[in-house]
């Protein structure tokens, strides 16, 4: 029986990749961000899961507005990264997990939840820039990715109540599928940030860290807190942050929280990472 | 419209459905961008590659002018518009800095002394 | 305030779109489909519907297997038909409503129902051929129309239960919508046929009489059918049945039942059709 | 697999994860049918058209043969393949009539009759 093991969250900035893939990532700006995951590569080398669920959004690469769907979930064997206009990210390509997305698809239709089925996806730095983090910069990804696109550009984006609850969904496909599999959910996007307007560069520290604790000890009361505090408080990107409900919604109710790490700045960005274990 | 809470928000657009059909052909626009040869059609005649585009002749202006606040209040979304930015070699941080009316060095700056406060941020009320 | 006034229930059969555009309504084969429709045109030009929600799947037209949406909502200006492989329909654009379709959006998300949001996409046989039985040949559908699409095609569907409750959602979020708009919501597929293998032709008459029945008197029961139940009695396409479903959730629980049709056989499936009007 | 309870109805292959992952590139060659010009090519050099896809070589065949029964057991689905049928100018009449093995006029007469019945066609188990 394939089961969820443990839980990550971390943002995603786009000048993450950037900075690894130009080199960059021992200049004193970038070396406290990257310092933030040494802990996390050697947690997940000694931890080795079989397949990621890597939720996270598409930050119009390869969703236009033509067709904008809520929860999307990859089903290829295969996936690219996206030239999100500086040409493609240098990574390797993602492989996926067939035969768990669709089952999983197929559970949480059946569970009641509208999924997406996508079978031809370009990847992100919404994807790559949390396997970049966690794996460094390896020849190949040293698993199987299962990605779960989740609109937040597009206003509404799915409440924290249905992320959380999608979660529980997720947990509950996993442990029906018949392979002996180690999975773990990565929850990404965030922290405190706002890309646009006169407010750009908006950072909310004690939002964050409140988010964090809450996430961890009391995800029930976090996933009943409106879209408009995530945007008053954390900025219009800071939204994002209803995803790593998802993750969370995938544990167990008690988690042993084995490593947290919070940084401002990467670019516009506040940087959020946790790493959660199932207790059982 | 009265139930938009979110107006209250100041310096931020939501890309709710108002802005999303307002700006339906400027996001497509930026969306082009992503193909390399389309990036050359673009730097080789703006005008020219923004005629081809059923937008509304403020939303050519606000592009061929870089007037990011513009493009949002137009209907851009700022994932769509950054393809413009990466077209012109600009970061995020760079374009982050004009639309919030401050020089690069400033912007910068700011972003590493933690970033923009949220006190006085959080409503239209409590800006003086 | 908008509000829905009523429900029409029909078949969406390819052949009975090709036989009003080659001018075959007359022939003995189809005069007497088309006749069951006489009193349908007669009720919905009094009736007078601002706006239809079109609920139907498409048909491998719009979307092939890269991207399968479970429930995908059209808030275009307009839909072109759709050329399945003999040319477009003969028939007039449809002109959508995206003002309400977007506030449908909006409130079904935030109703934590996972739409996708379509501002792109041409309309098959699934659209088209209700407008044509309810409409005739005009120069231009007399009303707006809002495709609602739903995957019927790849296994699973959504449930029974899911669709009646989506239906119910469609309902809040219309009477949310503060233009004064009369709304009528059409579901459409079935009823038996299945199109492939040797058990292809199969027509259940007594199951597509008792769905009837109940689709008008005990909705909800209904909607805790199982897909298996569909499929083994009313055939592998007769699944496309839970879409009426939709329609009826969006209705009060006591409806008047204006008129019924049932009728064996359109090329290979049974046509049944109903109109059921709110009762307040 | 133990835990498709729809294996059990006869002449009927549900369109499920597993078909949609075998036949996903047939089902996208016959997609590709909707527009004329490939229509056109299709028809011009079947298996020159056929080679551009990576299908099995027992899909390719199936196609060329027009074996309705073998597309679907290999992964097509009907609306799919329907649009080869629309290609060759087939209705899903005559079609439905191959694959059930009957010829057209004893499957129009079949329709015109009722219908196949649903006895004796619910499950494997009560077919004799
Ligand atoms: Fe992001
Ligand atoms: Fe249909």
């Amino acid at each position: 029986m394939a089961r969820i093991t443990a839980g990550v969250a971390t943002s995603h900035v786009p000048a993450i990749g950037a900075a690894l893939d130009n080199g960059r990532a021992d200049e004193p700006y970038w070396r406290p961000v990257f310092a933030g995951y040494e802990a996390s590569k050697r947690w997940i080398a000694e931890h080795k899961p079989d397949v990621i669920i890597l939720v996270y959004n598409d930050h119009a690469s390869a969703f236009s507005l033509e067709l904008i769907p809520t929860f999307a979930i990859g089903c290829a064997e295969e996936f690219q990264p996206a030239d999100e206009g500086w040409g493609p990210r240098p990574v390797p390509p993602v492989k996926g997990h067939p035969e768990l997305a669709w089952h999983m698809a197929e559970r949480l239709i059946l569970d009641e939840f509208d999924m997406t089925i996508v079978n031809k996806m370009d990847v992100d730095h919404g994807l790559t820039v949390p396997l970049s983090l966690m794996f460094g910069q390896p020849a190949e990804w040293p698993c199987r990715v299962i990605p779960l696109a989740v609109n937040v550009v597009q206003y509404p984006p799915p409440t924290g109540n249905r992320c959380y609850r999608l979660g529980q969904a997720i947990r509950r496909a996993v442990e029906a599928f018949p392979e002996d599999l180690k999975v773990v959910v990565f929850g990404t996007g965030g922290m405190s940030h706002q890309l646009q307007g006169p407010r750009a560069g908006l950072i909310n520290s004690a939002f964050d860290r409140d988010f964090l604790d809450r996430l961890v000890g009391d995800p029930v009361a976090q996933s009943k807190v409106p879209h408009l505090d995530y945007v008053r408080e954390a900025g219009s990107e800071g939204i994002e942050l209803v995803m790593w409900l998802i993750m969370r919604g995938a544990l167990d109710e008690q988690v042993r929280e084995v490593h947290r790490f919070y940084h401002v700045p990467a670019s516009n960005t506040a940087v959020g990472h946790l790493i959660l274990e199932n207790a059982g | 419209m009265t139930d938009k809470p979110y107006h209250d928000i100041p310096g931020t657009v939501l890309f709710d459905a108002e802005q999303s059909r307002k700006g339906f052909h400027l996001n497509q626009f930026c969306m082009s961008l992503m193909k390399a040869e389309n990036r050359e059609a673009f730097k080789a005649d703006e005008r020219a590659y923004l005629d081809r585009w059923p937008m509304s002749e403020e939303q050519k202006q606000a592009v061929l002018d870089r007037d990011w606040n513009r493009m949002i209040a137009l209907g851009g979304n700022i994932y769509f518009t950054s393809k413009i930015a990466a077209t012109d070699g600009l970061s995020f941080q760079q374009i982050a800095a004009k639309m919030s009316g401050v020089s690069q060095e400033e912007y910068a700056q700011m972003m590493l002394s933690g970033g923009r406060s949220v006190e006085g941020n959080r409503s239209k009320s409590e800006k003086r």
